[in-house]
């Protein structure tokens, strides 16, 4: 069965959540990576929403922010931001995913200004829950499309803390737990390596080249010594992506 | 008791005023206050400091029509298109003119709401620490916890808005009121604000609001006017009653790309519309086909005394 | 989804252990989980932490029965009868062994609750200014407001229960649960705690408790054991389905006035009872005379998808 | 018609409630004073419990706790802890009422210890909420009956803070607000006198003499150049107090 860059993308973050994990989702490709796993390796993992729902799974009606009525109808909790965001502050939240406008070499993101903050040459939405999933979470999941203007060697603004400058960096800054442990790409797999945690090529998608992860990667990207394929989607899991993606969104 | 029933009109003339910090919604995508938002722009408020855990659409249009000098915020943008362009615009050209921006994380914000509703002075948490938010926003304070010394915190001061502006599915005339789906910080804005505007898309009896005291989030006496506007959300969804109209919000999206789109946007929906009642009739059938037909009530439960 | 039911003997013996901090109860004269704190006596428990925002003669009952090192809490007492003796006891006498008291008032048991939940290490009050509860609770710190210098404000540590055992009105088997009446605490505590046991008066399917997601106090990941227990939180009311049988606490009350009164008690009730349902079994008539036989359900809303 | 002097003291108290305020109510005296008030001069002031209710007025089925059945049936609201004591907390209560073992000069509330915390000759139940409704609340107004060993010159601990030493020591104790407005029993009403705020005879009810009232103080009881007599009961406030009382408790 044939699969797009994105499908391989959202089952390779699906494969992530393990069952029984308490899953801080948004809406999109982490909706997506969660609907996989709920219906494939994790049928007990549990999705969180900031504005605070949590469900068993993804709505099966089509909806188009985590507010609408059918994410909503069926919920496993509906309660307030507090509770929610509480789960991760007090450290109750296994894994979560983030986007972004930028990533960089330590994994940390940017979703608030490019350039200056005092006059932004882009003035992006802003954190909404990632600075603080980043922060809190037990793992942090980084989720976006592989191009040098996104992977950066440095972002312009940690919105949501990563490894910061890497070594002990993060746990310095008062962080006790978390760190981001993947960024998935629609290309390839980076994970933390070594003592720095500078984020390194841990697994390529088929079809794509090592050296078309390196050369889409802002920084100097080493690979990990068992840098392997990302495995293939199976049928099982490309059946579950399409059995919540009906009209080939993700294709 | 009291009958606190208003036009959106009369209610947003009498109660919101220049430069008050304002709630417009505290349910992320869902029920925001659109007919409120349109009022304010129409009764021209200005320096007007938004509080935005996320008011989609409705904080770009307050910042494109001038009304806005400060937001204070997570998260601001068009959530079915993409960045706000009238927030851009003004963050990073100063137009119409500049605005002053407080970052914040969606929990350091629920914090700060919710010290606010509580009479917390502040609240220490963990969350920020890292972040270049703390950059930007001068007002966190970064403390040692005295209960870990060497352990740092972020001390978030409590927000205490002027006016929140929070739509509900049904309320009396007093202003006891259900709302009911995902409830994000409508409470917190409910009991930390000086002044509460409902707009409630159905007036209903005190009996059917006390025959279910837990639906009930905050109670009357926090609430200062009652609306009855009936789709006063729209394009915005309201569990149980309306879906959103996705379309809509992308036709803003589009037209407000450059500031002219937006200003013709704005007149044609705005300034050319007389009131709450004049736009549902400018909706005319979009409306209907956005109402919930479908009935999906809860198992009951009994409160019965006896 | 998982199996977590278990018998209250056994969920006990699994999930409480010497020493652990211990909520029985959060919700003040109501919804006190009796069935397992007759258990915990009878399996012998010693040096616990009990946490009582009030959990009525419940508190009483373990520490007469010598589990209890140490009492953290706002109040004390037998509601239905007055001062609690053995709490007396223990503190003016040290019988049947000294207590250590952590002296609170709601609000500050309530912001300790709220902090453990939400993983704030402590929160700044105002409350407790001028009150000797500041002398006697040497966990309380004064400290100066950041924000408002020369105010001054009290840090209440946050507290995390390792167990919470909370009464609900129905859960499924795997902890998806309703509460309703007055919700007090009870959020807060299963929030905070370690561990968390229910006593599910009824057991019902999932569908029963996601039809009302908004009557959902907690997610079930926040549960370890569902433990099906009809009226057990007999002799204290749950809203809808059991009223309180204040004869029963005003017999507590004056047996267990002088010490051997209250043994005698204990054994009737607890030692020579062999569990939840033999307790049941002992009641006999007089506990279907305290059943809600009214029906008040509350006017539906509608929580569709489309 | 004939009253008791439990009578003459809750109507005392209700005529303490404004009509449309908010106000911390508790069980008993408190509880039977905002029901007079209710069906009075204050048919819009509210009532909270600590426990998470609101209520318009007092439930018309006999109850014996704040938490019981008849009390949650058409409350106004029901919620948690949080959300009553944070309008208490957040300035949001005209009026609150607490009770308590002793009570002092300065209206100064002691419900936790009699003798020495560390070995104490009584252990009292503690604050539940009173500490805070003392610090907090608009008005405090304390009920409770007039025994010498009741009002006390200095009560041995001080739970629930009235004007602290007098004079300025309660704000320069840091709490903004509130302070004993009255002291209501069930032979006078005790009000601050001049700026030392220590209370004195405000009002004395019928049939009491001011000697009985200073024998019954166990401090120096300055009288009020004011200090008149508590208008007795009327017919209508009687008629309200009997009707959520028919089974003559307070009588």
């Amino acid at each position: 069965m044939g699969y797009s860059p994105r499908e391989m993308m959202i089952i390779a973050a699906s494969r992530e959540i393990r069952d029984g994990e308490v899953v801080f989702v948004g809406m999109r490709l982490p909706l997506a990576a969660f609907g996989v796993a709920a219906r494939t390796h994790a049928p007990n993992a549990i999705g969180l929403f900031e504005n605070g729902l949590a469900r068993f799974a993804p709505a099966v009606e089509p909806f188009d922010t985590m507010s609408d009525p059918p994410n909503i109808h069926g919920a496993a909790w509906a309660t307030g931001m507090v509770q929610i965001m509480g789960r991760l502050h007090a450290g109750q939240v296994d894994v979560g995913f983030i986007g972004g406008a930028e990533v960089d070499r330590h994994g940390n993101v940017n979703t608030s200004y490019v350039g200056d903050p005092a006059r932004p040459r882009v003035k992006l939405p802003g954190s909404g829950g990632a600075a603080d999933i980043a922060a809190t979470c037990g793992r942090l999941l980084v989720i976006m499309d592989h191009e040098p203007k996104r992977l950066v060697e440095r972002v312009d603004f940690v919105t949501s803390p990563g490894w910061l400058d890497g070594g002990e960096s993060r746990s310095a800054a008062g962080l006790d737990r978390g760190g981001v442990a993947a960024i998935i790409t629609n290309l390839a797999i980076l994970r933390p390596m070594g003592p720095d945690h500078g984020m390194g090529l841990a697994s390529i998608h088929p079809g794509v080249s090592r050296q078309q992860a390196i050369d889409a990667t802002g920084w100097p990207l080493a690979v990990a010594p068992d840098a392997g394929e990302t495995p293939p989607p199976t049928e099982a899991e490309l059946a579950a992506l399409r059995a919540i993606d009906p009209e080939g969104f993700w294709r | 008791m009291a009958d606190k029933l208003a036009s959106v009109a009369d209610a947003v003339a009498a109660l919101v005023r220049d430069g008050d910090s304002l709630v417009i919604g505290a349910c992320l995508e869902a029920a925001i206050p659109f007919a409120a938002v349109h009022e304010i722009i129409r009764q021209g408020r200005r320096g007007l400091n938004a509080i935005a855990p996320i008011s989609d659409a409705a904080t770009d249009m307050l910042i494109g029509a001038g009304c806005v000098e400060r937001v204070t915020g997570a998260w601001v943008g068009n959530v079915s298109g993409g960045l706000a362009h009238n927030y851009r615009r003004a963050a990073e050209q100063g137009l119409p003119h500049p605005i002053a921006i407080e970052d914040h994380s969606n929990f350091s914000l629920a914090m700060a709401l919710m010290a606010g509703a509580n009479g917390l002075p502040y609240v220490p948490v963990r969350s920020l620490l890292g972040s270049d938010i703390l950059k930007t926003n001068r007002r966190l304070i970064r403390a040692d916890d005295p209960f870990s010394p060497g352990k740092p915190v972020i001390l978030v001061p409590a927000c205490k808005p002027d006016v929140a502006i929070l739509p509900v599915q049904r309320s009396d005339r007093d202003g006891n009121c259900h709302f009911w789906g995902s409830l994000v910080l409508v409470q917190e804005a409910a009991l930390a604000a000086e002044r509460v505007i409902l707009l409630a898309d159905e007036i209903v009896d005190t009996s059917v609001i006390v025959s279910d005291p837990n639906r009930i989030l905050f109670p009357s006496f926090r609430v200062s006017a009652v609306c009855p506007a009936r789709a006063g959300c729209h394009p915005s969804s309201l569990t149980g009653v309306w879906r959103r109209d996705t379309p809509f919000f992308v036709e803003y999206h589009t037209r407000s790309r450059d500031r002219e789109g937006f200003l013709s946007w704005l007149r044609e929906w705005v300034f050319d519309v007389e009131g709450h009642e004049a736009y549902l009739d400018k909706l005319g059938d979009r409306l209907e086909r956005l109402r919930i037909t479908g009935w999906a009530p809860p198992e009951p439960v009994n409160f019965a005394a006896v």
